[in-house]
């Protein structure tokens, strides 16, 4: 996978990402504070921006300078959150010009790790770990199965009690929702397909 | 949605303008999101700069000048800002004397500062954070992102403020943060959810007879519904989920806070109720705030906000402050 | 109905036990309704009361103290006081120097004064009575009450105020207060209805795009109901209506006035118009207040008004106040 | 008529104020500041009081201490407004133990001058004055005739523009409404029947 595959998927993420903007800050509306999906738009927004004002010329440089403009303009939690995984996906893949599916699903481990490691969640929390953790291994094999194992791990989070991020502040209260994170881990997960 | 706005994505921004026009003593740079002390960084003093989610106003902005802020950091609506936002306000206010940053405990907010802080810390800068975590509607525990920073913050601001315009180094600025937070404790209610303008609907529906008990200052819902009910009840409620977490005893600061749509009338019948509650446990309301300082948009409600005072926290209470919102004593 | 009360007939008591408990430099006569300097009236200083129906606070209860009033009567909800009120505090502000009535222009607070001044007169009193009639929205014509006084009842009594503060007599307080009014205009905009508590709905219905143009503090309906427009529009209205009466020029004072349920955020946005609007016709706003100061129970809306200043004036607006709802230089 | 009849009188009207308190106030909605009714409940419950505590031996005295308290209690318009009418009363009706019907027309046509004289008001201004006018000459006739003047006398106040009181800022939105204190005066009116 080249420089132009991984402008693709972030160009899928970001006309995705405008296109469910309003059901991911629907989902935050149940559980959190409304804003998800105008926090992950103006930040994807800001990304393509920055990727057509300097055109990146590694997949490294396309996924660092994604996750340094999501960190830049989010705020929020998803704001460090995505902008830490995207930076790890750019450290860990290496200033190569293609990127082998196997170094992809090894760099997405890191990504996961850091991930958990700055959020301090685990599977089970509610959160958008578990649409990651169980994508990554099914990356290795191909990006359907990613994409099927990360919308599932979104659904499966409709019945858990949150334990970090907002949600958590309404205990029981938050059994029933799909977390917006989880959800827009999927779709960012899925448009890996279409590009 | 009827809004007092121009567009739903300019509402920071064009808040940030009218403050600007309206409050010469702040210098507030709209394009980054920083509002400062016109007068630029004390010489030897320790900065204090905080920063959140906008929405809450006047928290931060307001609470800029002498006596408290040195810089405020407003993010979008409800979302904390980001990490650039406080390296810039870091270096803005560096008096040589390092640098308080007073985080209320919210994932984004922790984060964002986190990140902050690292590359300030990298950059040679001398900063210590500390976490704003009163809210007893939040049980504090392994399962929770733990308590909320609420009305506290503006205890935490005030009286850090203070000590730090005296001269206090920050080792004793942030320890006295962390006191005051640890004697500080919060509990709101809503009787209206409030609309995100981007979202452009009610983060939640109530019913004419109900409320929200323990709800935070992000329009999320609370740990409970419950029906309505009249003020003494609604503020007993209030008043005995802090005392059972902090049990109230001597001299206590009071916050009576609207969340942005109740009136100052319905704020004085509750604050009537809040003194007669202490009065009742043997302790005394000696230093109060009835008003609208920590909102939450259009939501209507209140919070209340208490701190266990002694003789020195009551001297840095009443320490002069000249601030948008909050002034006395120049 | 959802309300912080009681009980819907002690709201206005209860309202008072509250600043009472809140605010020791106030003495709150609860049964007789009638809130007082603690410190007494000061020997040789013009007194200075005013009074109209509650519903509106901070106004006017909010500003007795130090360099504003000496007594507020505050009546029913939106329902001008009796006369007995304002006789009780003539009497116990008289320092000697005579009292000033800061009368807002409505028949039942003109009516009640009216009869309390003869009164007070009849018992050797020196009673002069103003009229504040600011709001641009009402004709001034021999077909209605007159202008009714709005939000401008705040810059007379805070001028008026320190004036009598510094020494002047009884008649330079009462010209005073006639030329802050002279120079004074107010508009305002309603989003929606307030509720009168012993009513119990809203004094008129809004649709979801509408607002009332013109509106007074009472929750009367205003002149005209318009579709719902952007903040910019909406203060151009409010602007154009108050420079056809009496044009902008120089230093103006401006307040941008919450009418209780309207976000400060909000009132910042059209804060940062207003200054806008102004530099366009070649005024500055020098001074100005954004906020609640002359509410209307629970409506969600502003108000603007605007005083053409002079150095005099001004120096009367930055003289040190020490009320509950408005305090500086001390 | 003694002082029986008068405190009857009284009486009559204290019930209807209270019976009739919302539909009074909804009228003051409409072009007022909806507390008519409570206005004038809260007078009466306190002239009930005054009238009980201290039992007048004259109908002057029950017409002057229902004034006195009027004003004491009300505020608003409605208070100084209604004082001075049965205040007015009171001092015309004289220190005698039975008012003629001939001394109770001629005492509310001084009482009439008076309001029109504090409230500055004139017919057709759709105030009280439009219920109080017509009624006052047909109380030398008939209580019944008094009452339908005057209840004539406020259902003609809803076409009219509004001069004087808080009505008058609504300039021609007040058209159309019924005035509350037109309303109120055809209640007093009309409870002289029922003395
Ligand atoms: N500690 C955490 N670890 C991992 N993901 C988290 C954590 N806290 C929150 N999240 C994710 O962030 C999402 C919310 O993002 P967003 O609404 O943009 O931020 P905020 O909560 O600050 O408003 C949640 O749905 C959840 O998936
Ligand atoms: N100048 C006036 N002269 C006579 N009656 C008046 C005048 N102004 C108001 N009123 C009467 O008073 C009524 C309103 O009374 P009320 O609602 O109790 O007082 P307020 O207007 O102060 O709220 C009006 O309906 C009208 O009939
Ligand atoms: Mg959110
Ligand atoms: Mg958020
Ligand atoms: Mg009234
Ligand atoms: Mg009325």
């Amino acid at each position: 996978m080249d420089t132009a595959f991984f402008l693709r998927w972030i160009a899928a993420v970001t006309e995705r990402v405008r296109a469910d903007r309003d059901h991911l800050t629907d989902l935050d509306r149940a559980i959190g504070d409304a804003d998800h999906g105008a926090n992950l738009d103006r930040g994807f927004t800001a990304v393509e921006e920055a990727l057509a004002a300097k055109p990146p010329e590694t997949p490294s440089a396309v996924l660092t300078t994604t996750g340094t403009t999501l960190i830049r303009k989010v705020g929020g939690a998803s704001g460090p959150l995505y902008g830490t995984l995207f930076r790890t996906l750019g450290r860990a893949v290496g200033e190569v010009p293609e990127v082998s599916q196997e170094a992809l699903a090894e760099a997405f481990a890191q990504a996961l790790a850091a991930v958990m490691k700055l959020g301090s969640a685990q599977e089970g929390d509610k959160t958008m770990i578990d649409a990651l953790a169980p994508a990554v291994p099914e990356l290795r094999t191909s990006f359907d199965a990613a994409a099927r194992a990360a919308l599932d791990g979104a659904r499966a989070t409709t019945p858990m009690r949150a334990r970090k991020g907002r949600a958590s502040y309404l205990g029981d209260r938050s059994i029933g929702h799909q977390d917006p994170g989880a959800t827009s881990t999927a779709l960012v997960i899925d448009a890996l397909r279409a590009a | 949605m009827k809004k007092l706005i121009n567009a739903v994505g300019d509402v920071v921004p064009d808040t940030l303008r009218g403050m600007a026009a309206a409050h010469p003593s702040l210098r507030v740079d709209v394009e980054n999101r920083i509002v400062l002390r016109a007068a630029g960084p004390t010489p030897g003093k320790v900065g204090l700069v905080s920063g959140g989610g906008s929405g809450h106003e006047p928290l931060h902005a307001g609470f800029v000048g002498y006596g408290m802020l040195d810089a405020a950091c407003p993010g979008e609506i409800f979302t904390s800002p980001v990490p650039d936002q406080m390296i810039e306000a870091t270096k803005a206010v560096d008096g040589g004397a390092g640098v308080l940053h007073i985080v209320k405990n919210y994932t984004g907010d922790v984060l964002n500062f986190e990140m902050a802080a690292e590359l300030c810390a990298e950059e040679g800068a001398h900063v210590v954070s500390v976490l704003v975590d009163d809210d007893v509607a939040v049980q504090d525990s392994t399962y929770t992102a733990g308590r909320r920073g609420t009305g506290a913050t503006l205890f935490v601001e005030k009286m850090a403020g203070a000590l730090a315009e005296q001269g206090a180094p920050l080792e004793a600025v942030a320890a006295m943060a962390r006191t005051v937070d640890a004697r500080s404790r919060s509990f709101g209610v809503a009787f209206s959810a409030c609309t995100v303008p981007a979202a452009g609907k009610p983060t939640f529906d109530l019913g004419p007879d109900e409320i929200e008990l323990g709800i935070g200052i992000h329009g999320e819902p609370g740990r409970s519904r419950e029906r309505f009910r009249e003020a003494r009840e609604i503020v007993r409620v209030a008043m005995d989920a802090i005392d059972a977490d902090l049990p109230f005893s001597g001299d206590v600061l009071v916050m009576v806070n609207g969340m942005g749509a109740t009136p100052l009338m319905e704020l004085y019948v509750a604050y009537g109720e809040v003194d007669a509650y202490l009065r009742e446990k043997g302790a005394t309301a000696t230093r109060c705030l009835v008003g609208d300082y920590v909102t939450s948009l259009d939501m209507a409600g209140f919070s209340i906000t208490t701190c266990l005072l002694d003789a020195e926290l009551t001297s840095l209470w009443d320490h002069p402050v000249e601030t948008p919102a909050l002034r006395w004593g120049r």
